[in-house]
């Protein structure tokens, strides 16, 4: 049977406004979401501030959240997940559950906005310590701290001086198979490393980088800024292992401007983790038979490369850092193309 | 440099350890290049004096370095100043503090606006201020320049003598007693140093060709002292600027003319912030304004290949490119040519910010003067006569053509030339 | 001569060797390129600056795998004749740079950049292993690197007494080694049979190994080509 | 400790000199602080800063010019100024050394400095005849001092390179040849920071006590001889030079 | 009264000074003309008093003037000049008889010329002024006056003699003296003696930082020759003092003294001008120094060393 | 349960590090390639016949070290420097009665002087490994490397043979010369891989106490560095982030491993450097190795895996010594390490008296009496100058002594 339904997977900032553009297209949406409440890595994460208008990340995601929650055209599952798929564009048969109840929906296009997750710095060996020294941090982990205003090193709860940012870790490197940049992580160090000098007044701020990669307005409203008026330390050249040494923190590398290898104590170390698709968006792909690229994001593009929405299956769109590294607009804006053209492709089989 | 790469090392020469000689090479040991600290604060420290803010601006992208007239000839420039000073120099305390000859072709390219214009003086200020190091041939500038009202250490009531060598009366204002079309600033160099008095002389005998109703200030004129100000001595400035200011309007005139750039920088555009707003201009665009009048003046020809070089502070600084050069092409029988650098991107002399009483010291921290770079470039031009306009060059230039071998380029001040031709030596 | 702007060389003037002309030094840059493991040592460089990190040269050095892999990368031939003729040698071939996020191998590239040197006879190479020669004549030899006998204490003053003391009783210590293979041995490291020597003559002259050498020092070839030539006709 | 220096206005010698009459023309020629005195204040002022006290400068105010002098040496250091209203330029050192010690008289001086001589004493140095006049042993030639309680250790120079070490109990007048540390810059903008609020006080001179030599003709020195000039580029010197060693046998 | 001529000599290390046997020279002669003697004086011990070819010489020998003591040596011959009223006395104008001469001129009253080069029949004296600028010729007022004569201004050999000196013992007490000699001070060891050098290149002023000093030292040393200077560039601390050349340094005898930078200070003149050849490079073609030179050139003296260097 | 807080939060997440997983190891596995290679009849691939265990490398893979039936590939810098390095891995066989063989039809690798003067070419390089390999084949024995740059060295060389075609058929040309066929061993072993496997057999024989000991670890860069994926990893061993082998034998036998900052670096060894250019190897065994460990760990011994890195680390202390510069810890390799633990003759086998940085106050500190056992070793050398004895013999060196306490 025909649906002119629109399922949603995943209940983060681009599956909310996917489902919210459904609705507000005269849509029907079901939106299913594996935990128990919406707003996806940046609730899960503790994201403090958005770099969009330095906004309070959970306020952002409770606002997004209610634009759906609110809207009579949504319906909203919570602990759901899907088990099986089957039918065709416009014609789907979606096994899900949910609340351990099982569930058959019929739907007729489906959004994946299965998100991403933070690099785990363990995986591969790139000798920055993540699981042996406390003060080794990850900028997820910082982000907390610094919601609560309460930036300590863990190893000793004192209040670091010394911070050093270590960017692309997990990202641009063919030695761990992830050659793609992550695209937030510089923006996202750069903002965190003015909180650090705001709630830290006496902090040394420090970003290693190969380059830094400031998307248009990053640049003036967060990397300048951080330089000229906070002024953290950026050194081109990144870190190669992070040693301990005495109660502190060994930073090796080479500071390629001045061509001179470098060795610097720091009080605390955050790892600039870049993105890798989330576990959701693997199981997903495998689940719906759609492709994915050699990174396990979702292969997008179509044919022509240039519909930033589309799966190899047809109906089946992706939306948001499940197809590969984005930030919040990149991930809203395709949530908004994809309801649009969901809902195309469901009222073309409809009509 | 080319050749090998050296490593920094010690070693004994000599030693016996348990009972073994290992001498000389034997026990040598380098020494590490790894820098072991950032030291941030000494950005800060410099961002933190008045003037100097820009300077925590720089992100690396280095567009400084490729027109720093230093870095053409040492290891220097506004994006490495930044990066010494976060692995460790205290800018206050190092000689590249004394380096910058505030040329401005790094600001003109600055995409975060790193002013070095402003840092310079703020920080050499801060260094003269709390007795750091300053070289001591400026200190002996400065201190000339306090002493006896000009920088080359001249005695004050010899200003005005070398009025009797340039043929023609230059009436002096408080001798004139009456208002004055143009009141000429003739400035130290040309008032003292030979080469300097052969260009007022010229510069003389033009206004009166001219019929310009001009007077000169004679023993009642001090230096401007705008350089010591961007070498870092904003009070001896300020005393100066006090003193000529209220000279200047001690008599009625209409328009001030110099005969230098940085005399014009100063009188046109930091004296108003001192509460002096009249007409000044230099010399070239006076002259460019007469040029009706003066290319019948221009008799004889003056059969040279000429290559004209933008003094900063004339250019960059305040503008003029175009005035030098059309009085230039009126001199008959002139061929001009441009160097590589010109106008904007003009190379600088090494005389502005002070660099003009540097010249040893900064021959120390580069591999060539930067006069002696600049001579090259003229030289290689195939120009006969390298043109000037600023009292600084013609001095810095005379030796650069000199200790290059390109004696057969001669430095000429523009003013030189236009008297030349006007009277056929 | 007047000095100007053409032949002034401040010191960082691209040409640093005017003496080769640019087309012998995209030769040795094509040699390079053409190298079998060039391309699984070069991909490209963003100058991250982690093989310099660990590098042992760099510590002391003015030397850089970084500038090497990028030199490369941007095919800067007058870049590489630089690094060919003036930096190599300091490489101590640890394969640190190895860590690579690109995965070069700035150790790799100046293996060939180095096999590259000799073969086309650059007197800094021949300069570089002046001292060293003897190594290699021990080592084509003999198919050991290193022999006790070696260990003279006028070469090796800095490693203590211990030199004189050992070179005093080599014979008597290099007879007191339980295995059998090294045992009594003091002109080569281990006992090697003649058929395995001539075999490894087989490979120098086989795999052009001896042309390199020949380049290198024309006096250890004929030294060498003598030694061998005999054997392998007597073999 | 009240430290003393008390130095001298002497006619510039950056130019040449005109003469009046048996003298030199003093309305014609530019007034300087003698080279010696910038090494004698700075010398007083290390030792202040050295063991505390007051510096006070005293000079003799020759042609109506000294407050610039002055005002220079309380902005490096000195802390008070004290011009004597000589107002005659032909003074000479006699005359000079007498005005000063009786202003210094006053001012219970525990170590009184002056430059060890200046380019007009041509009737002798004014240091030891201050000493003379006040009664405190001297030494010249200083080229160190070191003050511990009641004792001054100064080493004064004498030619090739020897010295001698000596204690003296002060007070004493101590003729500087160079200070410790090479004269320290004033920035003007403490110089004129310090024009606009110090006071310096003024002594009228007390005391006559001319050298009682009569100046029977001054003029340039006859010149004996002259070198001959090489000319041309600095190579050209430079190869002209070494050719001259050369045939001299010297290279 | 007497028409007597009192010379203070001079003495250090066992030996007298030139300017000692000079003045004796000169007095001799002049009191010949005055129809007085001249008197060598001689204060401290430890030297052959024997050396003038004075009239009469008197050596006041005591263990406290062992040494020289300004405030010991000034009592002493304040009060032989007392008693012997002379017609006028000498000093050198040097580091020891510049802490004397005018003192005794203030204590006594009497008048003092310094810098003096000559001195006529009728007692006029000629002094240098103005750091060699001028020369003036001075009379004195009254009956004693003091002359501190420039050394090298008079023929050396008419003051060698041996007359017999005449040694009493300190006509004044020398008790409760403030001042105190504690001790000599040799020149810093390890370093040249650049008196003992055959070939210099002295350095003035004009040298401009020490920065810049070795690049004289670089010529030195092509030429096998050692640096030394002028007192301006000892004082800011660029060499040290024991290669100054002058009064207040060393005199020096080279066989070559190449001057770069030095105007040529009367005081610098002293120690350097009986050198064989004298080559100065100076960019002002008025300086004093090439009244004394034997060659010069006004040329930029970095580019001058510079251009020497390659050639050498 | 409470809420725990963010500090809490991040140590917890902390203690549970993420295992490697082999399917997403960022290279591929060489092995498939060689069975391939073999199929096509290209390459003969060498198996091992006796017993082997498993271990993960770097990113997951297994990788099988052989127990027994070895042929041991010496190294030049063991035989010619430090004799007890080589003497102790086989004397560690004996012990267990393991089969192995001893070559004559051995040449060294040659890569030692290919590392320091470039004086070879690939295809020289290979055809030496290639030649080697097949005389071992020849007898049957799988090749256990004594060496790690010779490790490290045929580790690269495998890859270019199995990547290009061109080497193979010219490094088979020169084979077929001789008459020998393309041998590649189904692993590139190394010893210290093998004492690495062997460890647990060895506490349950060791007679010296050595938890008295602490020591550094240097793993050797030819080891791990060169083809990082073939080297073994273990997430009980600093979390899987450092090769394990060395780590994890001292620690089996009780040593206390201390860390220093400087362990990833090099030896300073840099081939021709520490025969012509010591200044180098100096400087940078000392500043950086020898004197972090010091200031950093304080150890009584460093212990380390390979040829250059012993000498270099031993040999470099002395001429410190000229600059006060801190030095004094003595250098052995793990295999020396293992048989002194296990009670082997500290002159006969170990020959401690190859090295130069003083080790006396080391074997005092494990109890033992170095001096009788020196003067044991001396009536050897004096038998041999004698002409009574040919020379020191397994059978004057295999049987544990029963280590004699001060």
């Amino acid at each position: 049977m025909t649906s002119g339904k629109v399922l949603i997977i995943g209940g983060g900032p681009s599956g909310l406004e996917a489902a919210r553009c459904v609705a507000e297209l005269d849509g029907e949406a079901i939106l299913i979401e594996k935990r128990e409440r919406l707003g996806g890595t940046p609730d899960r994460e503790n994201y403090a501030k958005l770099t969009h208008h330095w906004r309070d990340a959970s306020e952002a995601m409770a606002d997004m959240a209610a634009a759906v929650t609110s809207n009579k055209n949504v319906e909203v599952k919570y602990s759901a997940e899907v088990k099986g798929i089957s039918g065709s564009a416009g014609n789907f048969t979606v096994e899900i559950e949910a609340g351990g109840v099982a569930e058959a929906l019929n739907v007729g296009a489906v959004i994946i906005a299965t998100g991403f997750q933070h690099f785990d710095p363990g995986r591969a060996t790139q000798y920055y310590n993540y699981y042996s020294f406390p003060d080794v941090i990850t900028l997820t982990d910082l982000e907390k701290m610094l919601k609560e205003h309460n930036v300590v090193r863990p190893s000793n709860g004192q209040t670091p001086k010394k911070i050093a940012f270590i960017q692309c870790v997990g990202s641009r490197d063919r030695q761990i198979g992830n050659e793609y940049c992550s695209k937030v992580c510089c923006g996202i160090a750069s903002k965190q490393a003015i909180e650090l000098r705001e709630q830290i007044a006496d902090s040394k701020v420090f970003i290693f980088y190969i380059d830094m990669r400031m998307y248009g307005y990053w640049e003036n409203e967060i990397y300048w800024p951080a330089q000229e008026k906070y002024h953290v330390n950026y050194i081109k050249g990144v870190i190669s292992e992070v040693l301990q040494k005495g109660d502190q923190l060994l930073v090796r590398g080479e500071d390629t401007t001045m061509s001179r290898p470098m060795e610097v104590t720091m009080d605390m170390v955050v790892l600039s983790v870049g993105m890798e698709p989330s576990a959701g968006t693997r199981a997903i792909s495998q689940l719906l038979g759609v492709q994915q690229n050699k990174y396990g994001f979702i292969e997008a593009g179509g044919a022509g490369g240039l519909d930033p929405v589309a799966t190899s299956q047809e109906g089946i769109f992706v939306a948001g850092a499940a197809s590969g590294p984005a930030d919040l607009d990149d991930s809203i804006a395709k949530a908004g193309l994809a309801a649009a053209r969901a809902l195309a492709s469901v009222r073309k089989v409809m009509a | 440099m080319a050749g090998p790469i050296k490593a920094k090392y010690v070693e004994k020469e000599h030693a016996v350890v348990d009972g073994v000689d290992i001498s000389g090479h034997w026990n040598r040991m380098f020494e590490p290049r790894t820098i072991f600290e950032y030291t941030p604060e000494l950005i800060e420290k410099v961002a933190d004096i008045p003037g100097g803010e820009s300077f925590a601006n720089c992100y690396q992208c280095a567009k400084c370095i490729a027109v720093c007239p230093v870095d053409i000839v040492g290891n220097y420039g506004p994006r490495k100043l930044y990066r010494y000073a976060q692995t460790g120099m205290d800018l206050t305390e190092a000689p590249e503090l004394w380096l910058c000859t505030t040329c401005k072709n790094c600001l003109r390219v600055c995409p975060k606006e790193v002013d070095m214009i402003q840092i310079m003086p703020a920080v050499r200020e801060q260094a003269i201020l709390t007795g750091k190091f300053v070289p001591p041939e400026l200190q002996q500038a400065f201190e000339n320049t306090a002493k006896t009202g000009n920088p080359l250490g001249q005695p004050q009531r010899k200003r005005d003598a070398w009025i009797q060598s340039a043929g023609v009366t230059i009436p002096i204002i408080k001798d004139v007693a009456r208002p004055v079309d143009v009141l000429w600033y003739v400035g130290s160099y040309p008032s003292y140093h030979p080469r300097g008095i052969d260009a007022a002389s010229a510069a003389a005998r033009i206004f009166s060709a001219l019929e310009i109703d001009f007077a000169i200030l004679g023993k009642e004129e001090k230096d401007d002292a705008d350089s010591q100000r961007l070498a870092g001595e904003k009070g001896l400035f300020e005393m100066m600027t006090e003193y000529n200011i209220e000279t200047f309007n001690k008599y009625e005139w209409k328009e001030l003319v110099v005969t230098g750039p940085h005399e014009l920088n100063a009188f046109k555009n930091v004296y108003p912030k001192h509460g002096f707003e009249r007409p000044v201009v230099h010399y070239t665009t006076f002259l460019a304004r007469y040029l009706d009048r003066l290319k019948p003046l221009l008799k004889h020809r003056v059969e040279k290949k000429i290559t004209y070089h933008d003094p900063c502070y004339l250019g960059r600084h305040n503008g003029e490119y175009e005035a030098p050069r059309k009085l230039l092409e009126a001199i008959p029988g002139v061929e001009l040519v441009e160097m590589q650098r010109n106008r904007e991107n003009g190379y600088c002399c090494g005389g502005g910010g002070g660099g003009m009483w540097m010249d040893s010291f900064t021959a120390k921290h580069t591999t060539m003067r930067l006069s002696e770079k600049r001579a090259m470039e003229a030289a290689s031009t195939g120009a006969n006569v390298l043109a000037v306009a600023c009292p600084f060059e013609v001095s810095r230039f005379t030796d650069a053509v000199k200790s290059t071998g390109n004696e057969h380029v001669d430095v000429l001040d523009i003013l030189e030339l236009l008297d030349k031709s006007m009277r056929g030596e | 001569m007047p000095t100007t702007i053409e032949n002034w060389n401040p010191g960082k003037a691209v040409d640093r060797h005017p003496e080769a002309t640019y087309e012998d030094k995209e030769r040795l840059f094509l040699e390079v390129k053409n190298d079998v493991r060039y391309k699984d040592f070069i991909y490209g460089c963003y100058e991250c600056g982690i093989c310099v990190s660990a590098c042992p040269s760099a510590r002391f050095y003015d030397f850089s795998p970084r500038v090497i892999a990028q030199a490369i990368a941007r095919e800067d031939v007058e870049r590489i004749y630089d690094i060919i003729t003036e930096d190599i040698w300091n490489c101590a071939q640890c394969f640190s740079c190895v860590r690579c996020p690109r995965q070069n191998n700035p150790g790799g590239l100046v293996t060939i950049l180095r096999e590259v040197s000799l073969k086309n006879g650059l007197q800094e190479s021949k300069d570089a292993l002046q001292g060293y020669s003897r190594v290699i004549y021990k080592v084509m030899l003999k198919g050991n690197q290193v022999s006790p006998d070696m260990l003279q204490p006028d070469f090796f003053p800095d490693w203590g007494p211990w030199v004189q003391n050992f070179s005093q009783n080599m014979h008597v210590w290099r007879k007191a080694i339980p295995m059998d293979s090294i045992r009594g041995l003091t002109d080569v490291a281990w006992r090697t049979d003649r058929k395995t020597l001539l075999e490894l003559y087989t490979i120098w002259f086989e795999s052009g190994n001896m042309d390199i050498i020949k380049e290198l020092d024309e006096s250890l070839y004929d030294l060498l080509t003598d030694v061998m030539n005999e054997e392998l006709e007597e073999g | 400790m009240n430290i003393v220096v008390a130095i001298k206005h002497i006619p510039s010698i950056a130019d040449d000199l005109p003469v009046k009459g048996n003298n030199v023309d003093f309305d014609s020629v530019d007034f300087v602080l003698n080279e010696f005195d910038e090494q004698s204040i700075e010398q007083a002022v290390l030792v202040k800063e050295a063991v505390g006290g007051t510096v006070t400068v005293v000079g003799v105010d020759m042609i109506g010019e000294l407050d610039g002098v002055l005002h220079l040496a309380l902005a490096k250091g000195a802390d008070k100024a004290v011009k004597i209203t000589g107002d005659d330029p032909a003074a000479d050192s006699h005359q000079q050394a007498k005005w000063l010690a009786e202003a210094i008289k006053g001012m219970s001086a525990d170590i009184v400095f002056v430059g060890v001589q200046a380019s007009n004493d041509l009737d002798g140095q004014i240091g030891p005849m201050i000493a003379a006049h006040l009664d405190m042993p001297y030494i010249g030639g200083v080229s160190s001092v070191e003050v511990t309680g009641e004792t001054a250790t100064v080493n004064k120079e004498f030619a090739g390179g020897v010295g001698a070490k000596y204690a003296v109990t002060l007070p004493m007048v101590v003729g500087v040849q160079a200070s410790v540390k090479p004269p320290r810059y004033a920035p003007v903008s403490k110089v004129r920071q310090v024009a606009q609020t110090a006071t310096i006080e003024k002594v009228a001179p007390s005391g006559d006590a001319g050298s009682g030599l009569t100046f029977k003709k001054m003029a340039p020195p006859v010149v004996t001889g002259h070198a001959e000039m090489i000319e041309g580029s600095s190579k050209e010197v430079a190869a002209k030079i070494v050719e001259l060693l050369k045939s001299k046998g010297l290279v | 009264m007497s028409n007597d001529i009192l010379v203070i000599t001079e003495h250090m290390d066992g030996k007298f000074s030139d300017v000692s046997f000079e003045m004796v020279g000169k007095a001799k002669e002049l009191a010949s003309a005055l129809g007085g003697q001249a008197v060598a004086v001689v204060v401290g011990g430890g030297v052959s008093s024997n050396a003038f070819a004075s009239d009469s010489t008197i050596h006041v020998d005591d263990a406290s003037l062992a040494n020289f003591n300004p405030e010991a040596y000034g009592k002493v011959i304040e009060a032989l000049v007392k008693e012997k009223s002379p017609r006028l006395v000498m000093f050198g104008w040097t580091a020891t008889g510049m802490d004397l001469a005018a003192w005794l001129s203030a204590r006594l009253g009497v008048p003092c010329a310094a810098y003096v080069k000559n001195i006529g029949a009728d007692l006029t004296m000629t002094c240098q002024a103005y750091g060699g600028k001028m020369s003036a010729d001075v009379s004195s007022a009254g009956d004693m006056a003091i002359a501190a004569c420039l050394a090298g201004s008079f023929p050396l050999e008419a003051g060698q003699g041996s007359t017999a000196a005449t040694t009493m013992a300190s006509p004044v007490s020398l008790d409760g003296l403030k001042t105190k000699f504690v001790e000599a001070i040799k020149p810093a060891g390890g370093d040249v003696d650049i008196t003992s050098q055959v070939k210099l290149v002295s350095i003035g002023r004009g040298i401009g930082g020490k920065e810049n000093v070795e690049l004289a030292e670089e010529l030195a040393g092509k030429l096998g020759a050692t640096v030394s200077c002028s007192r301006p560039v000892v004082d800011a601390g660029w060499l040290p003092r024991t290669r100054q050349v002058g009064k207040s340094g060393l005199k020096v005898k080279p066989k070559l003294y190449l001057m770069l930078g030095i105007s040529g200070a009367p005081e610098h003149l002293e120690g350097m001008k009986s050198a064989e050849l004298i080559i100065a490079v100076n960019t002002d073609k008025k300086a004093p120094i090439f009244n004394v030179a034997h060659y010069g050139a006004t040329n930029d003296l970095f580019e001058v060393a510079e251009a020497m260097l390659e050639l050498l | 349960m409470t809420e725990l807080t963010t500090v809490e939060q991040i140590l917890e997440r902390k203690s549970h590090p993420v295992i490697r997983d082999a399917s997403v190891a960022p290279t591929d596995d060489m092995h498939e390639r060689l069975l391939d290679l073999e199929a096509k009849g290209e390459i003969v691939l060498q198996r091992m016949k006796g017993d082997f265990v498993e271990f993960p490398t770097k990113y997951g893979r297994m990788k099988k070290i052989p127990i027994e039936h070895t042929w041991h590939h010496k190294s030049c810098g063991h035989c010619g420097h430090i004799p007890g390095y080589a003497s102790s891995i086989l004397w560690l066989h004996r012990q267990f009665n393991l089969d192995y063989h001893d070559p004559t039809d051995q040449t060294s690798c040659t890569g030692w002087n290919y590392y320091a003067s470039g004086a070879s070419n690939a295809v020289g390089q290979a055809a030496v490994m290639s030649r080697n390999f097949a005389a071992a084949y020849e007898t049957g024995y799988f090749p256990m490397i004594h060496c790690g740059t010779s490790f490290g060295h045929y580790k690269e060389i495998r890859e270019q043979l199995v990547h290009h075609k061109e080497l193979r058929d010219e490094v088979r040309r020169i084979l077929d010369k001789m008459g020998k066929p393309l041998v590649i061993p189904e692993e590139i072993v190394h010893y210290s891989e093998w004492v690495y496997a062997m460890r647990d057999r060895f506490k349950e024989r060791q007679l010296v106490d050595m938890s008295a000991i602490t020591a550094t670890v240097h793993p050797a860069c030819h080891y791990y560095k060169i083809v990082a994926e073939d080297a073994i990893y273990d997430p009980e061993i600093y979390g899987g982030q450092r090769t394990a082998v060395v780590t994890a034998l001292l620690e089996k036998l009780g040593v206390n491993v201390a860390d220093y900052s400087t362990w990833f670096d090099c030896c300073g060894f840099g081939f021709r450097h520490v025969l012509v250019q010591r200044d180098f190897t100096r400087s940078y065994a000392v500043l950086r190795k020898i004197e972090t460990m010091i200031n950093e760990a304080n150890p009584d011994l460093t212990v380390t895996h390979d040829t250059g890195c012993v000498t270099t680390l031993d040999k470099s202390q002395f001429a410190a010594k000229a600059h006060d510069r801190k030095v004094g810890v003595p250098v052995l390799s793990d295999a020396q390490v293992a048989a002194l633990a296990m009670g082997a003759h500290p002159f006969r086998v170990v020959q401690f008296h190859w090295h130069s940085t003083d080790w006396r106050p080391f074997l005092e500190k494990l109890g033992i009496n170095w001096q009788k056992y020196w003067d044991e070793f001396q009536g050897d050398l004096d038998q041999i100058r004698a002409g009574t004895k040919s020379g020191v013999t397994w059978q004057d060196a295999d049987t544990p002594i029963k280590l004699q306490s001060i």
